[in-house]
């Protein structure tokens, strides 16, 4: 079935190929039906893939396929159970969304801005184009094997599959050396985390009977260090992948350099498979010690807290999205952290909240971070700007996209009635509860500050973005000529903002599903009779009904309150009582401008004075003008000036290449001496 | 018999192209062409036979198709054919002086790997490398210009020391035999003897033959010729080199190390072997950043590789079958690269990143076939050298050798840093203007889309036969299969 | 489910709500009377925002040209938001109407939402001075936030429950003998949170008529009419709503019939409108840069509650 | 050129068995190898390029000459050793490289890397080396004592030609006495294994054809100098 799914994305890529090749041809004869085979096989396939997803998340039997030894590292086995489900879901979906959104994304014409990405290489190479259709399906179908792949070497592939078509749809507009930098820091970055999977797999693997995952589940690893490499190389691995501070430098330059659409892929549903990674090594090692989860714990919060900070410092739209991936990776691994923490000191129930926590933030990131990354699409595809501080007033150009636009801001600032908050009161939820136990664990607790504080500056964020972006009135001539963009990219938007909006509202019908995944990560402490009976009766019990009746109370009440608004306002028994339109008051002041609204810049000012220290701004400030600036520390402070470091190395060795041929002798006989030295020393004879 | 066949073959074609008039173009210059690729396709059918039903050995044992030689003959005789189609489209487009020289000096060489791969008397192995060398070099200065003339000039001068070294272990070797101890340096009788042999002299030989095979295979700090040569040889040659001739290099090493091993110094060669593979490693690492020439790039991506080799001979265990599995997955990956990096010369007239633009567009299929070639040749999924490199790995990690496991780690990224942004750029980057697109021929791209398939093939699936070779081979150099 | 939630929502509760929501405008009225009789002053009558109300509602609306419906939409979702949150607390001293686990995330998110309705209404006008006053509003309650998220964290260890209805009954109750000291530090810095919540003196003037140095009164400068009415008493109704949770957390009363139990809250939310008075007649504002430090203070004063507790 | 050829060939013959019938069994093998360290000196302490390969060529005749004097019978195969040996070292390659630098009108070694003094005492040194190392050999039974030292000395003196001097014809000359060094220590097998010195002789072959017939010539050609120190364009 899963197969068959996949099949048909595959298919959807090769359409893709046919179609644009039609386009070379005279009178493009397959262009309008090729692009819709793509959109329908796109949708089947990911329809079809996400069937036994379902099943299986919905209590169904769990599925293992086997294929005999290809290596002589074991046979490849693929399985689908609940923690692989809940991610093949989010694949498929933020996939036929972005993958939809990219084709008019490509196809309809866009304005000619500083930023934008597709038009020119269409023009200069229209299988470009195709080529990433195709590659965005290959992408789907990679991260699909990759979270059903049981085995080592299938893993691998898949992930290194992975990160190749996500390294060719970054560099998809070439011709900007800007992007081909930041698909190069991406390669390397990436690559250098697959090199830690082979340490991770190589030390796991080293008593194991084949590298089949149940055969490493199986390894009795060395008492003390054994599960601490493992994990430590896990985290290194799988934290590079998810971008957690400080393995996140590369992630704002790749998000930033992609077509959008694919930025929405990436941040939605690649940096997941980090989490997927991490998720699963836990599940297979069974036990986690606790300095890893503290340590877990600890790089959530920086990463969080970080991650936000450094976001309201951004003015690039999708720099500033990226950073706020950052921020979300960092909340889902405070309640992989707390899940941690609850395995380690032995609180099944806890652990169980902290690993739905996660996984549904997971879920619910993927969904509302892809609508946002879609929407910035739109407008950049709109107006050509991604600088909001030239932006404003779009919301009147393009309704729908700002109204999608805002629906997925208040779902990631957390806040209720949406996706956001339900995962993120999961979380808290197991930081409460860690809080009531007696040992020392329950200073973790403490972490919930962090949340909150998370969650005041992210909503301090998206007011900006929100509110310069969409609301008031346009600042740069680029705003004016925006336009709401074509209902191929305006209903993938919507359709996410649905799903925001549905799981917001009826969290009742998605939370046992994730438990189910839970269940998978904690293991066997999850059959623990406490657990299941204050699981089932407890979380998918009175609280999911009482939070889905809250949302739904909340929502009720809003448009009960909107109604009552628009009678209020809108009777009229007398002239003096009518609407009227004036522009706004602006104290006096006779002829205010458009320039004289309040900027992105000085609306983060406030709050990032305060944490001036970590944030790497360079502010720019003059009489006329308040601007600011930010770099990203980890990697102007530290990556550049390393490899440069080794550059020089190589640089002063280089010489050794220029010498004459008497020297390149004198090398061979230095080493030719240095070995008969060693076997004098070796012992001549012995 | 199939093994006389092996080995004349190719010098009878080698005689029949050098008498052959020497006419650079018309019919006589197609019979030549149509000569080296039957000769290449008779050759690599023998081989082929060889995997179904093995051949018994010749000459008193001195020609057997072992495992260690079958794996070496098969890398060679493959690469030699798609290298023999390459030339096929290569001699129309580039007229050579003297093309029956070009090819009869093809065909000397493949006999000569293939005398190497099959021999059983260290002498004979030592000929036939001796004659590898003499076979490539007028092929290194196929075009007479000064830039080839020191090229070969290094190159032979240094590896001309090597095999002097080479044969100096050999003598050792010989004296490490004792009297009436079997026959004189033929291999199955030092195996049998192996204790009996003189440890001092053995371990000299060992040394020695190291050293001096080493040199041909390239292993840091004797590689310096091979940056120069490979940049300035016809990139099919730099590929049958890299491919073929460093196989055969290592085939040498393995022999000794075989040797060592049944004698039980293991403790006292591994370390050597560890080193140089690391040095290698650090060599390349360190040459890899900043080079501007892709083919001279490939020569240090080739000392790497040799440097894997014999990283996993030193660290036995698994090691040994990775390294097997490494000549493979490298010669193939090799040939297909440098054949690639041809079809760019050939196109732009430089190998030189400077010059080399947008590649993937001005021509598709070569370009695209480097980039997936860097992902190949660094070891990334799902590509066969990474699953020899992980195996390699895997034996760093299982015998414990946890700072070895991690310089090779480290050393493998940045090496892959360097690469990637000189091939990537080449590749990807923006085309010079009025740059067009230029039509690739069939013969010029066949043999590096074949060499491909089989790398990605040998990434995800390594069929039975070949995994009881490799397991046969990885025995005979004291180590186990995974 | 419905049912479920009616199940939970006893008849004492939605009076005490409905009573509460009549009352909300004497708040602000009392805190102003203490200040001017304080400042010998005779002051506005204590039913002033009451007459306000009923004006701007008969009155008409003046919408900015630039504005969206967002801005229309921003009142009502503040109103909907603090109505909502008061339906976790317990005011009958018995149960509150809602109330599920970790329920009081949902009551701080709820006020978060109404916090972000308001700031976008007021980004929406497009106004310079209005975004001033939004960048204000946010700074201010990102600091809020981790302090608020203290004091709560600090019931629930005093206490070991999770809903507020649930702690701030019976075992706040008999919490406050084992850890008076702790609950004491909470109940200061919640109320210091109160006075930014809901922009008082030292954080904010309600009664200063320099936009430059508003936050809140500067939001809401173009919104007029019923707009403005709701805006008004959403505020009056989020500043009862804390202080509601000051008394009920300084004072639990699970032992009092509900309507002594109600008629006690009225009484401790006189006395808490009058502190305010009083502090915002001893007290200047301060510098806006120096609010977020008296919000650290006040989390800092939890943290030492909490760090008593853990001992 | 027929008759004077063989006629010569017959005479050192005949001379070299009265030689070894007149002296003692040891001596007239370690008159030899001494003749051949002297020969290493020769070309280690002349700038004139002509005297290195008259050096070189005395050399070959020498190593020509040692397997008659070692061999325990006149067998043909030693002699035809011997011959060949003498035609490829003594001949063929002196030939080759009197006509190289006849070619590129070379006349002397101007100013090695390493002054001939120094060079002459790195040479002392490496005798000097090449007998202790000897000396600690668990050395296979052979005619003389002498002949392993000398072997190694001359290896090592034929590094340090190689390594020290610039001109492409003394490199070559340099990897001569490499060679002939090693062809020494082959002696030491040439009972118990065949063709092991034939494989020496084969390598100068080698060695002779392409270093002098083919790369020489063009580097003069090219270069109009035989020095490689130029040979270094090719750089990263």
């Amino acid at each position: 079935m899963l197969g068959l799914g996949l099949g048909t994305i595959l298919l959807a890529g090769i359409a893709a190929m046919v179609q644009s090749g039609s386009q070379n041809l005279p009178g493009r004869p397959l262009a309008r039906g090729g692009s819709m085979l793509f959109r329908v096989l796109l949708g089947v396939g990911c329809t079809i893939g996400a069937l036994p997803a379902l099943r299986v998340l919905l209590g169904g039997a769990t599925t293992d396929l086997q294929f005999g030894a290809l290596s002589p590292t074991g046979p490849w086995v693929f399985g689908l159970d609940a923690l692989s489900a809940v991610f093949l879901l989010l694949i498929f979906a933020v996939g036929v969304a972005s993958g939809c959104y990219g084709f008019t994304y490509f196809a309809s014409p866009a304005v000619h801005g500083e930023a934008d990405s597709a038009q020119r290489s269409i023009e200069a190479e229209p299988s470009g184009v195709a080529g990433a259709h195709a590659l965005v399906a290959l992408l789907l179908v990679s991260l699909a094997l990759l979270v059903v792949a049981r085995a080592v070497i299938p893993f691998l592939i898949a992930w290194e599959l992975m990160a190749m078509t996500s390294y060719f749809l970054i560099v998809f507009d070439v011709d900007k050396p800007e992007v081909r930098r930041a698909g190069l820091l991406y390669l390397v970055t990436t690559h250098a985390g697959t090199l830690l999977l082979f340490a991770l797999f190589a030390a796991w693997g080293r008593g194991a009977a084949d590298l089949s995952f149940a055969s490493l589940a199986a390894v009795t690893l060395h008492p003390r260090m054994g599960d601490a490499v493992v994990l430590s190389l896990a985290l290194g691995a799988f934290g590079l992948k998810a971008g957690l501070v400080p393995l996140h430098f590369w992630l704002p330059e790749a998000h930033a350099a992609a077509p959008s659409h694919v930025s929405a892929l990436m941040s939605g549903v690649v940096i997941k498979m980090g989490i997927y990674g991490l998720l699963r090594v836990i599940a297979l090692l069974g036990i986690v010690p606790a300095w890893w989860s503290w340590l877990v714990l600890g790089l959530g919060v920086i990463s969080g807290v970080l991650g936000v900070v450094w976001a309201l410092a951004q003015h690039d739209i999708k720099r500033l999205l990226a950073f706020h991936s950052v921020e979300n990776i960092g909340i889902i691994l405070v309640g992989v952290g707390i899940g941690g923490l609850g395995l380690a000191y032995h609180h099944p129930r806890i652990a169980m909240l902290g690993f739905a926590g996660a996984l549904l933030h997971t879920f619910n990131h993927g969904l509302f971070k892809s609508l946002l990354f879609l929407g910035a699409g739109s407008v950049i595809h709109a107006t050509g700007a991604r600088d909001i501080e030239r932006l404003g007033g779009l919301s009147r150009r393009m309704p729908r996209t700002a109204a999608a636009f805002l629906l997925g801001s208040v779902a990631i600032v957390g806040l209720p009635p949406l996706n956001g908050f339900v995962s993120e009161w999961m979380v808290y939820r197991g930081v409460l509860h860690i809080g009531l136990v007696t040992d020392i664990s329950r200073i973790a607790s403490l972490a919930g500050v962090a949340l909150a504080l998370i969650g005041g500056l992210a909503l301090a964020c998206f007011a900006k973005v929100v509110g310069i972006l969409y609301l008031g009135s346009p600042r740069d001539p680029v705003a004016l000529s925006a336009h709401e963009s074509a209902p191929g990219m305006t209903w993938p938007l919507l359709g996410l903002a649905g799903a925001c909006a549905g799981i917001g509202l009826l969290p009742v019908f998605v939370l046992p599903p994730i438990l189910r995944a839970a269940a998978v990560v904690v293991g066997a402490a999850a059959s623990d009779p406490s657990v299941t009976s204050t699981v089932a009766a407890d979380v998918d019990g009175s609280a999911a009904m009482a939070i889905t009746a809250l949302a739904l109370g909340v929502t009720v009440a809003m448009l009960i309150g909107w109604a009552v608004h628009r009678i209020m306002v809108g009777r009229r028994p007398s002239k003096t009582k009518a609407v009227r339109r004036r522009e706004t008051w602006a104290c006096g002041y006779s002829t205010p401008t458009a320039r004289m609204q309040y900027s992105a810049s000085s609306f983060a000012a406030p709050i990032l004075a305060h944490f001036q220290p970590v944030t790497g701004i360079r502010t720019h400030q003059t009489t006329r003008v308040f601007e600011t600036y930010a770099g990203d520390p980890v990697l102007d402070g530290f990556v550049r000036p390393l490899w440069r470091a080794w550059r020089d190395i190589a640089n002063r060795a280089r010489p050794m290449q220029r010498a004459r041929l008497s020297t390149y002798v004198l090398y061979l006989v230095a080493a030719l001496l240095t070995l008969l030295l060693y076997l004098l020393v070796d012992g001549w004879t012995t | 018999m199939r093994l006389l066949a092996l080995c004349a073959l190719p010098l009878v074609g080698a005689l029949l192209a050098g008498i052959l008039p020497n006419a650079r173009t018309g019919r006589i210059a197609l019979v030549r062409l149509a000569l080296l690729v039957g000769i290449a396709l008779g050759h690599w059918a023998l081989v082929a036979s060889l995997w179904v039903t093995p051949a018994p050995s010749i000459f008193g044992g001195w020609l057997e198709a072992d495992a260690l030689g079958l794996v070496v003959l098969t890398v060679t005789s493959t690469l030699f054919l798609a290298t023999a189609i390459y030339t096929v489209g290569y001699l129309q487009r580039e007229t050579p002086r003297g093309g029956s020289l070009f090819v009869s000096a093809m065909l000397v060489f493949l006999g000569a790997t293939t005398v190497v791969s099959l021999s059983q008397h260290l002498a004979m192995l030592w000929v036939g490398m001796e004659a590898t060398t003499l076979a490539v070099a007028p092929l290194i200065f196929h075009r007479h210009d000064r830039r080839s003339l020191e090229a070969v000039w290094k190159y032979l001068l240094i590896s001309s020391v090597g095999i002097a070294l080479a044969l100096l272990g050999t003598f050792f070797l010989a004296s490490a035999q004792p009297e009436g101890v079997g026959r004189p340096l033929l291999l199955p009788d030092l195996l049998a003897h192996a204790q009996a042999l003189h440890p001092a002299w053995l371990r000299a030989a060992f040394l020695f033959l190291l050293v001096g095979f080493g040199t041909k295979m390239g292993l840091a700090p004797m590689h310096t010729w091979k940056p120069d040569t490979y940049g300035e040889a016809p990139s099919l040659v730099s590929g049958l080199m890299s491919g073929a001739l460093t196989s055969c290099a290592f085939l040498g090493v393995a022999r000794i190390t075989e040797i060592v091993m049944a004698a039980g110094l293991g403790p006292f060669a591994q370390p050597v072997l560890i080193g140089f593979g690391l040095l290698s490693l650090a060599v390349a690492a360190i040459f890899v950043i900043g080079q501007s020439d892709v083919k001279r790039l490939l020569a240090y991506s080739s000392v790497e590789h040799m440097g894997l080799l014999v990283l996993g001979l030193g660290l036995g265990g698994v090691g040994a079958y990775g390294s097997m599995l490494h000549v493979l997955n490298n010669g193939l990956t090799k040939g297909w690269m440098f054949l690639v990096v041809g079809n760019v010369v050939l196109a732009t007239g430089s190998s030189a990143a400077a010059s080399n633009r947008g590649l993937v567009r001005t021509i598709p299929i070569s370009g695209t076939l480097l980039v997936l070639g860097l992902f190949a040749v660094t070891g990334s999924p799902p590509f066969g050298l990474f699953l020899s490199e992980f195996t390699i790995l895997r034996a760093a990690v299982a015998g414990g050798h946890v700072w070895i496991a991690a310089t090779m780690l480290l050393f493998l990224a940045v090496i892959f840093v360097g690469m990637a942004a000189l091939i990537l750029e080449m590749a990807l980057g923006s085309p010079a203007p009025g740059q067009r697109r230029v039509r690739e021929s069939g013969w010029l791209v066949i043999g590096p889309i074949a060499l491909a398939a089989l790398v990605l093939l040998l990434g995800v699936y390594i069929p039975g036969p070949l995994n009881e070779i490799l397991t046969r081979a990885a025995v005979a150099l004291g180590g186990t299969a995974p | 489910m419905f049912a479920n939630l009616a199940r939970l929502a006893p008849p004492s509760s939605i009076v005490a709500i409905a009573v509460l929501l009549c009352f909300a405008p004497v708040m602000p009225g009392i805190a102003i009377k203490t200040k001017s009789v304080l400042a010998g002053r005779k002051g506005a009558p204590i039913l002033q925002l009451y007459y306000d109300l009923w004006k701007l509602v008969r009155k008409g609306t003046v919408y900015s040209t630039t504005t969206t419906w967002v801005f229309q939409a921003g009142p009502v979702i503040v109103l909907a938001s603090v109505v909502a949150a008061l339906l976790f607390l317990p005011l009958d001293g018995r149960s509150a109407p809602a109330h599920f686990e970790g329920d009081l995330v949902a009551f701080a998110g709820l006020l978060a939402l109404g916090r972000f309705a308001l700031v976008l209404a007021g980004l929406d006008t497009g106004s310079s001075f209005e975004g001033m006053g939004a960048s204000r509003e946010v700074t201010v309650a990102t600091f809020a936030e981790p302090a608020l998220f203290l004091c709560l964290l600090a019931l629930v260890l005093a206490t070991g429950e999770l809903t507020l209805s649930g702690m701030l009954g019976v075992p706040l109750a008999n919490a406050w003998p084992r850890s008076a000291a702790s609950l004491t530090l909470v109940g200061l810095s919640l109320f210091i949170i109160l006075l930014a919540e809901n922009s008082r003196v030292p954080v904010d003037d309600p009664a200063t008529h320099l936009e430059l140095t508003m936050i809140h009164e500067v939001i809401v400068l173009d919104h007029s009419g019923p707009d403005l009415a709701l805006i008004l008493y959403g505020s009056a109704l989020k500043l009862t709503l804390f202080g509601a949770l000051v008394v009920c957390l300084f004072a639990p009363r699970p032992s009092l019939t509900p309507a002594a139990a109600i008629a006690s809250l009225l009484a401790g939310l006189v006395l808490v409108a009058v502190i305010i008075g009083i502090v915002e007649s001893v007290m200047a504002r301060l510098r806006l840069t120096r609010i977020p430090q008296l919000l650290v203070g006040a989390a800092a004063l939890a943290t030492l509650g909490i760090i008593l507790l853990l001992r | 050129m027929q008759t004077p050829l063989m006629w010569v060939v017959t005479a050192t013959l005949r001379l070299i068995w009265t030689v070894r019938a007149a002296s003692s069994p040891q001596g007239a093998p370690a008159l030899v190898l001494l003749l051949v360290v002297l020969s290493n000196f020769a070309v280690l302490g002349t700038t004139r390029l002509s005297t290195c390969i008259r050096a070189l060529a005395f050399q070959g005749l020498l190593l020509g000459v040692l397997p008659l004097l070692l061999a325990s019978s006149l067998s043909p195969h030693i002699l035809a050793l011997a011959v060949g040996t003498v035609v490829v070292k003594a001949i063929a390659l002196p030939w080759f490289l009197r006509w190289a630098i006849r070619e590129a009108a070379v006349r002397r070694e101007v100013e090695p890397l390493v002054g001939f003094i120094a060079s002459l005492l790195l040479g002392a040194l490496a005798v000097g080396l090449a007998f202790a190392v000897a000396a600690r050999l668990p050395l296979p039974e052979v005619r003389t004592e002498l002949l392993v030292p000398v072997s190694l000395a001359t290896v090592i003196i034929g590094f340090v030609v190689l390594i020290t001097r610039r001109k492409a014809i003394s490199q070559v000359v340099g990897y001569l006495i490499l060679e002939n060094g090693i062809y020494l220590f082959g002696l030491t097998q040439a009972e118990s294994v065949p063709f092991l010195l034939e494989l020496g002789v084969l390598l100068d072959v080698f060695v002779g054809v392409f270093i002098m017939g083919i790369v020489v010539f063009h580097i003069n050609r090219e270069f109009d100098s035989l020095d490689s120190a130029r040979l270094t364009e090719l750089t990263d």
